[in-house]
């Protein structure tokens, strides 16, 4: 239930001020430099102290496909997507289209050179006249077309009642603090909100009042946080081939390294290599994870099914590295600019034979920051490629954030034997289930003791890593690697969990659903009571298991068709597999509370 | 029992040892479990030979490879080395990788003409590219050995086997391959010809970029008919060396003139040390990359069996000089891989 | 329980024979041509009418290491792996152990050069000289050594008393009735076998006696049948890498075609292209099934891992092409040369995004060949990959079976579209679902009609196959590739079901995991009895559901460390997902009737 | 709205039709949806030209791609012909198993340089040895356009650009690598010429296998520079065709005759047309392909701009022809797939 339908149950006659609660989209076409015009708005919002978030949804092309910016703005903190009450009609081809999903009640604010849009008088339209206002202002020639967003800024400043020196502020941070191109933007910015103070009259509710929710928080995107968490994990090696939404994780990195990660004289204690494929990528790392490198590579679907075999390799060898799945729609090329969390199922079992990785699942940008650090511990203690899936919607969007906390703990890098410790132990055998927890003993290359070396294969070993095809042997080790898996049970981050005493449902979710979850648990705190467990990893540990027990229904809301947690959980749980239920859904859009809600009261009516 | 970690031989005994104490044994690796007289296990002899007469340091060391018959030799080498026989035509990545993690190791590979020429195309060419310093042997029997003897892609257009039938193909010519995608150092040898091979691996060793040896090596079991190119008959009766070969260790500067037929010379390597050229019939100079495209051209056309160094080329850096590696990045300690809570604090600054 | 041991159970003072109900093991080394002397054995029992089946247990290179046949002999007519109670010792490498583990009673035929053997008074040793027997055979120096092996063939003649004239037949048919080899091998069996008379006198029990239990039966592999199903069904386009154990499936296809495939005027219907690799061999099959042809590929377990992005691909294009993937031990290179059932969660979901495909599960020669044909039909029907899943024992082996059925039904095409049909209809829209079964029309290139081109591609589509980024469209396109699974429960292999009404425990397995099940459920008559539901297809049906609806407790059996059927049948049966149990066991080797046993009634004791 | 399916153009409109009396516009694709400017764009609307002007029935041509802005291309010509957008770098296995289905069937493949020179170097390199029929087109831009402009295979060394930063590693020279993997018809070009283009484009749909056309196409958005070797600016300053080139459909049977500067030959096609060409600058002979070595080794180091049909050789026969396909696989009965019920009983009793 969106604001408005909110004040027409409340029955208003007229329409009282709607402060700091609504959501925007502007409409324009991909590649004519939106961006910062839109990013603009969100810091200003920001910087007034008010809870915000801007999902950017964009094409797969370069230039001139449409492309969608949402902003949520809500005193509550609320930050899931929301229908928009206001829509910047600034992209022609869907201009038509755009007005008509409008609730009533919305406002459009659009581009004087848009011809015939819907009439519709339940919305209120303001008319910019963008042309006018960008006449003669003095920008390089190429930068000219872009001017045309500040017009946008100025009139929403202007119907939002956003100070301009606010929105100054903002625009300069965008910038980069370069005065020359600043200036000159926000001559356009301040010459729309005088020509729609003097010529427009406000009809619409929205207002923005400042607040301080957003004291110290900090904004960026979850790939730029992931990256910062790779860079104070020590990521030593990285190997990528780009693909969207994975691409921007790398550019971070590179962007991010150099400034942190020179040594005392300057040289690098880094090195990013752009692969020629993913199958590439996957084979540096494995052969850097086993030089003793952190070693990373990020991807998303068709990367991942390119590294399958290189996974199976890094499972059965016992190789450290991270994966970063930056997932998109699938399967196949699908939608590459959409969000998902359908790689799930086949990231935990990736590979032939029988194989299980863990995977790390973060919903935020702290939760980016930290799984950025603490995947290279995970994956070092337990020797085995760890998966850490992210989702379009959290990596190249916006986000609030804490700051994040430095590493809680020093870096673990695992069982290593030095030369000292071989020479100790009178020799080492690669695969020997020493201390019973599965987590065998490794030696780096370079190691200066002749007991040091091992040879490492794809191929049936026993413990001493010699090849072997005997049965006990295979048996062996392949059972030693099992009970690894059960060891990352309490190794990997426990879920986050809120009981609810008065619940007999329980929500089970990952990722960026929990921000659509969040919200609707609020708007039915009455009508039906539930808990969350938010999984922050896979394998599960005892307390999912508990809180199934302790729910009489639980619900896995999960973005893919499937409803592949719920599968995973289905087996890990099977005596409770029939009070598992599967809500999944994937149209390549994030999440509302209101989808959320729906479903929920329609499932629980049918198991009434 | 295979891979045995083999320990420094006992001093109290008489055997001879070399420069840093190791005798031959402790080059060894597992006793092979290839077909006997396959050429690959010639190759591992002199991979142990050279190994002592370098006086390599084992563990300084790494040995790399695919899969097949070729990528199963790396166990049969250096038992006191890390190995990796990674997967079917990814050995290059895997190098790739091990060696940005830790640029002091030398890395020799080991593969197949299946494993670099099918399958791995791609990882090769792209690893000549970026010229990664190590030894990439290619073991090249003209068949898939370990799958029973189909064709690879340097099989002979219109060769004919018992098992595969006739090859329809033209073959993938490796040296021609690795050149034109900007390989600084490769040989053609011949798994019959351990001098040679011993030679050119030397050398190869103390190259500054990736060193390509395409050696032909045949397979006993699918591809030795002495009809066939790369069969051992063929080989003896044909091989024509470009050069005589002589690899010097760090010997003083020495330059490269331009030589007559033949003419002696050396060629300084990145390392300091020499090989030195006695040419044989024709004037041949491994300097010129057209020179050698051309004559790996001819000797298609014509069939002939040349090996030696066909081309030089020292100019490039390799992938760790252009990354800048400096301290190994394997030996990095925490601090110096983790920046201080406060380069977090003041990094966040420009997010707020 | 072996015959031994009942032996004593019955409590036999002397040893009254054992007729046609043992099992034979020859150890040798790899590539000394011992396999035709094991299939003249085979081959000699066979055609005294007596149930046999052989396996051959080898390494994973070309020559020298230890290899095992094991032929099983059981006038009951069970063919599963048996520990053998008679051994051939020609490996000098492995005498030793196998000597040892030899049942007591068990009998020893060993080359005179084998030194100092194990002393077992509990044994019947049989000494061969077997040098003296091969002295001046004039044969081809080459083939000298295979000679060796015709000196055991004589030897086992005499031991179990099978007539020379048989092993002659046998001999001839393995040489292709080549006189002059036949003659010079069969003059060695005849002096082993009269040497023998002469000179050992009989200890064991073992003998054989005609029967007519295989009368009209045919021998083959499992790959060999495929391939002829293949044949069968109109394979046009093959394309394949090289991987053991699928390359003897693509060397029979190769082997076939030329004879059976012919046009009318001696030109192939077929092309079999041997590609760079497993992504080319999966483009291909693509390329192929998109253009018409009935395109199949053949591969392993890694191969499997590098079709990963082009069967997401396929499934979501919806482009027909048959999969078959002979099973041996994963992950990554694991044991080439060993058996297994574990990539079966791996290909049903295989890519990445939501994706799931049919998978054909033969346990016989016969299910072999009527899936070669079938798959191309469901493929076409479904228009989706199809995968095959066998396995090395299946596939390598030799098999009894009856005389293949001819195909009972007329090709199924599938839904293409002709001209003069688009004509008709005055156009088509290549993804709409016109009769609501999920499955839509497809027209070929080369379709003479303005009207009958369509675009092809991986990414986000709509009914016309436009280019489509829109929500409903990704919505409704997945939502019915959803539904063409649901259609394909029905279209796939039913299960083969025997209902047992005095049980309350059910077993579920599939593949070659049969025989030993067969066998153990016989013995089990009295004390477990149980019924038994064999899959021969994912996705399950009704059946299925009922099955275990009927049953207390139900074992899935299957030949993987993790139980991925298991897991599979929890998801799809949530219901029931407690009573599920796994029995799941993975050293390489075939399951034994016996270890069925322990296991089935340790779990029953537990669960009691 | 994309790829809509467009109807023959209606006759009783005056507008210019072919022979088979289809108009240009029944030549059209989707509307492109790529940067203006870019050259991409230029390239689809000669294949739209090219298809209108050889009268090709658009129900027997295939269009085939990769993944990337470049093989987005198919979409924008040639709306009634089937199109197949494949994976990233597997276009050639793709129409590999299209082409041995329907070998009938004329394929059009777009790709591009990230396309096929760094993910799809190995498939690009086998199509080649087999030699499959059909056109394989690289728009090259040296960078991934559609991830927003790193740097590809075949960028140049040392190439600054302002997202990617600069290129350390040496270009492929696809060309090259086309010549030696047996490739027998080899071109390069420039978007910015469209004449040569067409002439090129043509000729390549006559050839007997495969032929590739390295298009070098200027992406506006990342690599557009003028200093840069595929900016539009550097391509019209410095662009030097071999020869000019011209296209004679079916001509009756020319012969070639060694060339000398400036003179005038026509080379037969393998479907009996012809290309004319008159030698601009040097003689140079497009038939010898270690010529052609020469010619694109010093090009690429004196960093010129070559373009023109670079080699050509029609000895070798196609793929199709190699499997002796006759009636197209796809169009067979029933019967010719079914063998009969006795042909498996007779089978069978070798197995008794
Ligand atoms: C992905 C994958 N595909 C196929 C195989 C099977 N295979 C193992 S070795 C080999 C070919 C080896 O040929 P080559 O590299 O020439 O080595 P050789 O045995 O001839 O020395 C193949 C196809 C594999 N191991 N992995
Ligand atoms: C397996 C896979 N990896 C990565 C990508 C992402 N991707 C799409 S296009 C492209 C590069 C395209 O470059 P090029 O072939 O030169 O085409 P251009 O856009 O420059 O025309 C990449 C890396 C993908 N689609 N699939
Ligand atoms: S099969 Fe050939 S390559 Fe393999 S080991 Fe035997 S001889 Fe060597
Ligand atoms: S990004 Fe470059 S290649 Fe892609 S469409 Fe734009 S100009 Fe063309
Ligand atoms: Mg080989
Ligand atoms: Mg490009």
């Amino acid at each position: 239930m969106n604001v408005l339908e909110r004040q027409q149950e409340a029955g208003h006659a007229t329409r009282s001020p709607v402060i700091n609660d609504f959501s925007l989209v502007v409409a324009t076409a991909n590649g004519t430099g939106s961006q910062t015009a839109n990013l603009t708005l969100l810091r200003s919002f920001f910087k007034l102290g008010i809870p915000v978030h801007g999902k950017n949804i964009f094409p797969s092309n370069i230039q001139g496909l449409p492309t969608w910016y949402h902003i949520r703005v809500s005193h509550e903190g609320y930050i899931a997507r929301r229908p928009s009450e206001i829509l910047v009609a600034f992209n022609p081809a869907t201009a038509h289209e755009d007005v008509q999903e409008l609730p009533s009640g919305g406002v459009c604010i659009y581009n004087a050179d848009l011809k015939n849009l819907p009439q519709r008088d339940d919305l209120v339209f303001y008319r910019v006249p963008v042309g006018e206002l960008i006449a003669g202002i003095d920008v390089p020639v190429k930068r000219k077309p872009y001017l045309a967003n500040m017009a946008y800024v100025g009139a929403v400043a202007w119907m939002l009642e956003v100070p301009l020196e606010v929105v100054e502020e903002a625009l300069s941070a965008q910038f980069g603090y370069r005065q020359k191109l600043v200036e000159s933007n926000m001559q356009v910015v301040r010459r729309a909100y005088t020509w729609a103070t003097e010529n427009l009259n406000k009809q619409d509710p929205f207002r923005i009042e400042p607040m301080n929710k957003t004291e110290g928080l900090i904004v960026m995107t979850g790939n730029e946080a992931g990256a910062l968490g790779a860079v104070f994990g020590g990521a030593s090696v990285a190997a990528w081939y780009p693909i969207t939404p994975s691409t921007s994780f790398m550019d971070a990195l590179r962007e991010f390294l150099p400034k942190l990660r020179k040594d005392e004289n300057g040289k690098p204690t880094y090195t990013v290599i752009q692969a020629e494929d993913e199958l590439a990528a996957a084979g540096m790392i494995m052969g850097a994870g086993w030089a003793g490198a952190r070693a990373i590579t990020s991807t998303s679907g068709p990367g991942i099914s390119l590294m399958a075999e290189f996974v199976s390799y890094g499972y059965f060898t016992e190789i450290p590295a991270v994966i970063w799945d930056i997932q998109r729609v699938g399967p196949s090329t699908g939608l590459p600019t959409r969000t998902s969390q359908g790689d799930i199922s086949f990231t935990y079992t990736l590979g032939h034979g029988d194989t299980k990785h863990p995977i790390l699942l973060p919903s935020s940008i702290e939760e980016c920051f930290e799984f950025g650090w603490k995947s290279f511990d995970l994956a070092e203690q337990l020797q085995t490629p760890v998966f850490v899936l992210s989702d379009l919607d959290l990596g190249m969007n916006n986000w609030m954030g804490k700051p994040f906390e430095y590493p809680n703990q020093p870096m673990q890098r695992g069982k290593v034997l030095s030369a000292g410790q071989v020479q100790a132990l009178g020799g080492f055998a690669r695969y020997k289930d020493v201390d019973g927890d599965g987590i065998p003993y490794r030696t780096l290359p370079g190691t200066d003791h002749p007991l040091a070396a091992y040879f490492t294969r794809g191929s049936g070993h026993n413990e001493q890593a010699q090849y072997s095809e005997r049965a006990e042997d295979w048996l062996n080790n392949m059972a030693r690697i099992a009970r690894k898996f059960e060891t990352a049970r309490n190794l990997v981050p426990a879920p986050a969990t809120e009981l609810n005493p008065s619940a007999r449902v329980g929500i089970i979710a990952y990722g960026t659903t929990r921000y659509a979850i969040e919200e609707a648990r609020d708007h039915l705190a009455q009508r039906l009571p539930t808990s969350f467990l938010r999984l922050r990893a896979l394998p599960i540990n005892q307390e999912v298991r508990d809180f199934v027990a302790a729910h009489e229904r639980v619900y896995i809301i999960e973005l893919n068709r499937d409803g592949q947690m719920h599968s995973i959980l289905q087996t890990e749980l099977p005596e409770f597999a029939s009070k598992l239920r599967s809500i999944a859904y994937l149209d390549g859009m994030p999440l509302t509370a209101h989808w959320v809600e729906d479903r929920l009261l329609k499932e629980e009516g049918d198991s009434r | 029992m295979e891979n045995p970690t083999p320990t420094p031989t006992d001093r109290t005994q008489i055997i001879k040892t070399n420069a840093i104490g190791l005798s031959k044994k402790d080059y060894d690796g597992a006793p092979s479990t290839l077909c006997k007289g396959c050429g690959h296990n010639s190759i591992a002899s002199q991979v142990v030979q050279v190994g002592f007469e370098l006086n390599l340091r084992p563990h300084e060391i790494i040995k790399l490879s695919g899969i097949g018959c070729s990528s199963k030799s790396p166990a049969y080498f250096l038992g006191m080395s890390h190995g990796f026989n990674a997967l079917h035509g990814r050995m290059p990545s895997v190098s790739t990788g091990a060696l940005m993690a830790n640029h002091s190791l030398r890395a020799i590979g080991v593969s197949g003409d299946g494993d670099t020429g099918s399958i791995g195309m791609g990882q090769f060419k792209h690893l000549m590219r970026r010229n990664v310093r190590m030894v990439y042997l290619v073991e090249n029997n003209g068949v898939y050995g370990l799958t029973k003897g189909q064709f690879s892609a340097t099989a002979e257009e219109g060769l004919e086997l018992k098992y595969a039938g006739q090859n329809e193909f033209p073959q993938v010519d490796l040296c021609m391959e690795a050149i034109i995608a900007g390989c600084g150092f490769v040989a053609r040898s011949f798994a019959g010809d351990a001098k040679q091979v011993r030679e050119l691996l030397k050398a190869a060793l103390s190259h500054r970029g990736t060193a390509v040896l395409d050696i032909i090596s045949p397979c006993v079991a699918f591809n030795n008919e002495d009809d066939s190119p790369k069969s051992y008959g063929y080989g003896t009766k044909n091989e024509k060396p470009l050069h005589e070969l002589g690899f010097i260790p760090y010997a003083e500067e020495i330059s490269i003139e331009p030589m007559e037929p033949g003419e002696f010379r050396t060629v300084r390597l990145h390392d300091g040390s020499h090989i030195s050229l006695r040419n044989l019939d024709t004037a041949y100079d491994p300097t010129h990359k057209l020179a050698a495209l051309e004559r790996l051209q001819r000797a298609q056309d014509t069939g002939e069996f040349i090996t030696g160094l066909i081309y030089y080329n020292p100019d490039r850096p390799s992938l760790a000089e252009l990354e800048e590696l400096d301290t190994p990045l394997s030996r990095l300690s925490t601090e110096q891989l983790r920046p201080s809570q406060t380069a977090l604090q003041q990094f966040l600054q420009s997010y707020r």
